[in-house]
């Protein structure tokens, strides 16, 4: 039983960095139908970039009350000029070109990130340690020690619910949400009606970046710093926007969970010889959600065909 | 028992009846009208006769057997073909192939025969194009074949799509909204168009049209959809003259 | 019909230009001039870790030969190919280094699945190739001009568990890397020595470039058992120990050579008790080893890791190779890799076995407050 | 008469019986060609050569169903490794000898084919209900499975298979007969199924799969048929890469390895044959090129791929073909093989 709960909390902990990437995906797809390949990658640069922060300011300051808040908001602030540059420079000009031809550009954006992240001089191809910030400390824990919930746990859940919340309060609450609405529901006829829709796409990238940011940022500090981060995080987390329902903004971030778990259940309750094959269980499970109901969990349903 | 019968048709969208117990006969050489104000369920209806969506009840049979809940493809090997209220042709494909793609289901060889390209292959890919080409010059698109087809003017497009329909050797053809977008001497030449080939192809025509001109002046029985209801059946003259039928097009009389 | 013209163009300029001047394979002179050696590894792509961290070792090796004289009175140029950490890849590297530049000799690759398809391209054209940390003991079957410097997973595999049966220990659970052949190959050997008279109580398994590994860890820590056999990289071995004092896995850990880097030290508290087999002590006295530690500290800065000190002697057996063989021949270097005796390398006394592998002894290490121990050396797995 | 008007007229083509001998005789002729070249060219030519061919079956597959049917897929990686692993455990297995070679060699391409299409059978009859993005993601899903459970199968029955370690020993067969025969029979295939009246159901799915349906087109069986194909010849071009580098890894089957089939297709231009031969001549080519750059080689690659699509997001061709196609003479605007015509309206303001 404890060993459940373990498992449990196990398994939305490593489904809360689902989450965070999903709801960048979730937007992006949301606005404009493309599947931002580069996403995983901009979620490695935001890892890249607050390791650097980290020591930068860890160098002249030992107060954690400075330095996150540097890191967390530097990286986010780099990712987001990143985002707006690979919109900018490799999506915009193809905006009226098929998918497929966008689709590759951005495989070259990621291509080209992931291989100068491995130059030496960028970042290298070693994991690297992120400098002791926070140490992952368990904060909960029962007498006999067999469940453990760690501040980093309660950390990362807490940010993918509470950024949910905000990204929510964004779209339905906020003017630039609802030409964020306008937009994902007619794009040529929110153009009409005077939404300068190039700002609102710039935004929507800028915005998922920076929450692929703090994805980077999380792990990060719960992992390590490694160039090819992003790849398979970044599939799954699309998996998981998929099965919440790709648009929706609760359904990334239950998606992601549920993806977190249903892996780790695999890994902790399958006889051995099987936990090989965890790395199937998102694709499975993404293959049946998209053949029984392909608008996902929560997406809007598509009119009805009687 | 006519070509096409349908009876107590009925769909719902969503908890809304779309189109209620819509009856309609249709005989070969047959040019009938189906009318009514926008959003009364006529495309509906066509979209339900050809398998596009599946009928909640009802029944439609064609030359006696049932083709309801059959896939659109299937529906059109039985004899049904259509064109489209947006016109749907295949816009990257020249003029010739759009109708050459009206012949596919009439192929009799297989993949194996198109690789190896045998005789009957030959024989068969040969006599499509001749037939396409002569179906073009029947609706004056011949000197056309090797365009693009979302080259061509608008007027052509529609005739495109009729050509294309008429390819798959119908019995029935629907046409929906075929003088959309064209000029009074576009109509003129649509509805003589129409009448040649009710007697040459020897089909019976099933018309969507918001031209009353047009409608009453070629259609031999009408059909009024309001709200998905049935509310007037008859001649040209007949409906004309039903108040129902003035009621739903100009609103509540005063 | 420009955009033909410009088609046509690009072929031309891309494809045929270098096809029309083709040379004949390995016919270049080799008498005069730089001793080319080819060395192919994943300086990109996910074990690129390793492939770099090899190569800087290799690079240091041949700076102190050539600023020594080079050998034959001759300096040594390597030619360095990426092989994306992909076999195919692999293949195109080695077909190129040895057909377009026509090296006498090759070094590469760090993983065995990318040495057995190199290597049979090697053994075709008779061009000798020294694996500096290949331990799949298939390798060197490919043929008779495939050697290689380091350990092979049954020697170590056994030495682990032979190690863990001289602990005592009588649960062990496992911990593997799927998509790693080495870590599945020490596992394997593990299991036939330990699970003769031990206790395997969990098999677990991972997939490189996983990050967590709680599930699995959760799974162990509800078998109790004495000590986990960890066969795998140190890229994941920090991961998977900070993982599991986390959750309050607490007993030693214990692994291959690729535990070896400055970055498990590093690890702290978590690593402390834990165990690795390796091929040297960096608190070995011999000259060679303490040579080796200090001039790559002052090149790169850094401490070595297993695959940068394999890399380096690789680099230094081969050079050895070709001054016994007395010319740059690449019948004549194999010859003489063959006949390698207690050469003096930093990862131990090297021999050339009859099936072209190295023998020397593996070591046993303790790790203690950022400090490696020597507690056990084993040459004899006696099985 | 009307000189400007020039209506249909079928372009002089050679009666079918000459381009069959023709093309046999090219058949036979590439086995003394390519003794020839395996005797007299540089062998790391010759590899890149073998290269070539095996990119141009995967490339003019993979068009059928991306470029000409408009199914955007992106698991042609995983039907190659099922062709791939085929051969190379029958191969390993049985190591055929002397006269059992040739018939050896073209059973188990022809198996791998099979069992490869029997996969994308399996694969495409659920799958290809789904439309766009989806299905690229489900076939990626679909590769990366496959790519598991090679990774944790050791062996199935009495055949060694390898598991993570990838497969070794597998007798070296292929050559440049075997690769660019089945390349040309594989562009044979295509270009036939493509440029005939029975394949204009292909192009229509493409255009609009609606009206196909209504045009008494099957939409399902071309779609499900074009998938299957495509999957046949991965599984052939598999079969060939396994038995010419003599071992397989089941790492080199991911989704990175469709991606780079995907952007042959894409390069060439969606849709033309010839433009993806042309591609994937240049993207063996390139990166073979760019090894003189070292680390670069990779980010200037990237770099290509983006630019070519920001200059040239046609591709290479568009949808022509190098020359003339009987019944196609006046070329077609780029295609625009997105079913929602949304993405296309996003021009902008």
């Amino acid at each position: 039983m404890d060993q459940l709960i373990q498992q449990l909390i196990n398994g939305l902990s490593v489904g809360a960095t689902y989450a965070l990437i999903a709801l960048g995906y979730t937007m992006v797809y949301g606005i404009l139908r493309l599947i931002n390949f580069a996403h995983g990658e901009v979620y490695m640069v935001g890892a890249v970039s607050s390791y650097y922060l980290a020591e930068w300011s860890m160098g002249w300051t030992h107060s954690l009350w400075v330095s996150l808040p540097i890191v967390v908001v530097g990286s986010m602030v780099t990712c987001a000029i990143l985002g707006f540059l690979i919109e900018f420079l490799a999506y915009r000009p193809l905006r009226d070109r098929p998918r497929l031809v966008v689709l590759i550009s951005a495989i070259g954006v990621s291509l080209l990130l992931q291989n100068l992240a491995q130059f030496q001089a960028i970042f290298g191809p070693t994991p690297k340690r992120f400098p002791e910030l926070i140490q992952s400390t368990p904060v909960l824990y029962n007498a006999a020690h067999t469940i453990v919930l760690t501040n980093l746990d309660i950390l990362s859940l807490g940010l993918s619910l509470g950024l949910m919340v905000i990204m929510t309060w964004v779209v339905l609450g906020t003017k630039t949400g609802l030409a964020l609405r306008a937009v994902s529901f007619r794009f040529d006829i929110s153009m009409l009606m005077g939404i300068n829709t190039g700002k609102i796409i710039s935004f929507t990238f800028m915005f998922g970046s920076a929450l692929a940011a703090v994805a980077g940022t999380i792990d990060a500090i719960r992992y390590d710093v490694r160039p090819l981060m992003g790849l398979m995080p970044g599939l799954k987390a699309f998996v998981a926007a998929v099965l919440g329902g790709i648009g929706s903004i609760p359904g990334a971030v239950v998606g992601g969970l549920l993806m977190g778990l249903s892996e780790t259940l695999v890994k902790g309750y399958l006889p051995s010889a099987y936990t090989g094959y965890a790395d199937a269980v998102a694709f499975v499970v993404l293959i049946v959600i998209l053949l029984v109901r392909p608008t996902g969990l929560f997406g809007r349903v598509a009119p009805e065909k009687v | 028992m006519a070509l096409l019968e349908i009876s107590n048709l009925s769909v719902v969208f969503g908890g809304l009846k779309a189109l209620c117990d819509f009856d309609l006969s249709l005989e070969q050489g047959e040019l009938v009208g189906l009318i009514g104000p926008n959003g009364a369920g006529k495309t509906t209806t066509f979209n339900i006769v050809t398998g596009v969506y599946r009928p909640a009840a009802g029944g439609v049979r064609l030359g006696g057997r049932s083709i309801a809940g059959l896939n659109p493809y299937q529906i059109n090997h039985r004899g049904i073909a259509r064109t489209f209220q947006n016109i749907r042709l295949f816009a990257g494909m020249s003029v010739l192939d759009n109708v050459l793609v009206g012949f596919n289901q009439s192929l009799r060889h297989g993949f194996v025969g198109t690789v190896l390209r045998t005789p009957r292959h030959q024989r068969e890919d040969k006599r499509n194009q001749d037939r396409a080409m002569e179906l073009l010059a029947k609706l004056g698109l011949d000197d056309r074949a090797m365009e693009t087809a979302h080259n061509l003017p608008y007027g052509d497009q529609r005739r495109l799509e009729i050509a294309r329909a008429l390819a798959t050797n119908p019995k029935i053809l629907l046409l929906d909204e075929p003088a959309a977008g064209m000029n009074p001497q576009e109509k003129i030449e649509l509805a003589a168009m129409i009448e040649m080939i009710r007697t040459q192809f020897r089909v019976g025509i099933w018309l969507i049209e918001h031209d009353m001109k047009l409608v009453m002046s070629i259609c031999q029985r009408i059909t009024v959809l309001d709200h998905g209801q049935t509310i007037a059946v008859g001649t040209p003259d007949q409906v004309r003259a039903d108040p129902r039928v003035c009621e739903a097009y100009l609103g509540e009389p005063t | 019909m420009k955009r033909i013209a410009f088609i046509v163009l690009l072929v031309l300029a891309f494809g045929l230009t270098p096809m029309a001047c083709k040379q004949k394979s390995g016919q270049r002179d080799n008498s005069t001039g730089d001793i080319l050696i080819g060395e192919y590894g994943s300086m990109t792509g996910p074990t690129a870790t390793f492939g770099q961290s090899s190569h800087e070792g290799l690079m240091l090796a041949i700076e102190q030969i050539n600023a020594e004289g080079g050998v034959l009175g001759r300096k040594i140029k390597i030619i360095s190919e990426d092989d994306q950490s992909k076999a195919d890849e692999a293949v195109n590297a080695v077909q190129k280094l040895i057909n377009r530049d026509g090296v006498v000799a090759i070094i590469g690759e760090v993983a065995s699945k990318r040495s057995l398809a190199a290597g049979s391209v090697c053994q075709k054209y008779k061009i000798p190739m020294l694996s500096p940390a290949s331990t799949n003991p298939e390798v060197t079957k490919t043929g008779d001009y495939i050697f290689r410097t380091c350990f092979t997973d049954d020697f170590q595999g056994k030495v682990n568990g032979q190690f863990a049966l001289r602990r005592g220990w009588k649960n062990v659970a496992i911990l593997t890397d799927v998509n790693n052949d080495y870590s599945k190959g020490l596992a394997h050997f593990f299991r036939e020595v330990y699970g003769k008279s031990g206790n395997i109580v969990a098999d677990e398994s991972y997939r490189e470039g996983d990050k967590d590994f709680k599930a699995q860890l959760t799974k162990i820590k509800g078998t109790n058992p004495d000590a986990v056999f960890l066969p795998g990289y140190y890229t994941d071995v920090g991961l998977i120990l900070r993982q599991a004092r986390v959750l309050g896995l607490n007993v030693p850990f214990f692994g291959g050579d690729g535990w070896d880097s400055p970055d498990t030290l590093t690890l702290g508290d978590v690593v402390n008790g834990c165990f690795y087999s390796n091929h040297y002590s960096p608190e070995d006295p011999r000259p060679e080893v303490q040579a080796f530690l200090k001039a790559y500290q002052a090149k790169y800065n850094k401490t070595p890791d297993a695959m940068a000190t394999l890399g380096y002697d690789a680099a230094r057996v081969m050079a050895d190779a070709i001054k016994r063989a007395g010319k740059a021949d690449p019948k004549a270097i194999r010859d003489a890799l063959a006949q390698t005796r207690d050469f003096a390398g930093a990862s131990g006394i090297i021999t050339i076995d009859a099936e072209r592998n190295a023998k020397k002894p593996a070591v046993i290490l303790e790790i203690r407050d950022g400090k490696t121990h020597l507690v056990d050396t084993i040459l004899d797995t006696g099985t | 008469m009307n000189v400007n008007m020039t209506p249909f007229r079928r372009l002089p083509t050679l009666p079918v019986w000459v381009i069959n001998s023709a093309l046999t005789a090219i058949l036979v002729g590439l086995w003394p060609l390519g003794r020839a070249l395996e005797q007299n060219l540089n062998p790391y030519y010759l590899q890149i050569l073998i290269l070539v061919g095996i990119n141009i079956m995967l490339a003019v597959s993979l068009n059928l169903v991306n470029g000409i049917t408009g199914q955007f897929s992106l698991g042609h990686a995983g039907f190659m490794a099922v062709g791939a692993y085929t051969a190379g455990v029958l191969l390993r297995h049985y190591q055929p000898e002397g006269g059992a070679i040739v018939p050896a060699m073209l059973g188990v391409l022809i198996l791998g084919g099979l069992l490869a299409a029997a996969a994308g059978l399996i694969v495409g009859i659920p799958t290809l209900r789904l439309q766009g993005d989806y299905l690229a993601i489900a076939t990626l899903g679909f590769g990366e499975i496959i790519n598991v459970v090679i990774i944790n199968t050791e062996s199935v029955g009495p055949f060694y298979v390898g598991g993570s370690a990838g497969l070794h020993g597998i007798p070296i067969y292929a050559n440049f007969f075997w690769t660019f025969g089945a390349a040309l029979f594989c562009v044979v295939c295509v270009w036939r199924l493509a440029y005939s009246n029975k394949g204009k159901a292909f192009a229509a799915i493409r255009e609009d799969e609606i009206a196909a349906g209504a045009m008494g087109v099957n939409t399902t069986y071309y779609k499900v048929a074009a998938f299957v194909i495509g999957a046949f010849f991965a599984g052939v071009a598999g079969g060939v890469s396994a038995t010419w580098f003599g071992n397989l890894d089941p790492e080199s089957f991911r989704f990175m390895r469709s991606i780079e089939i995907v952007a042959m297709v894409v390069l060439g231009g969606s849709g033309s044959i010839t433009g993806a031969i042309v591609a994937a001549i240049l993207l063996t080519w390139l990166p073979e090129q760019l090894r003189a750059v070292q680390e670069w080689r990779l980010v200037i690659y990237a770099l290509v791929l983006i630019l070519m699509m920001i200059f040239r997001p046609a591709g290479l061709l568009g949808n022509r073909e190098l020359w003339p196609v009987p019944g196609r003479r006046k070329p077609a605007p780029p295609a625009t093989s997105d079913p929602d015509s949304r993405q296309r309206m996003m021009a902008e303001g």
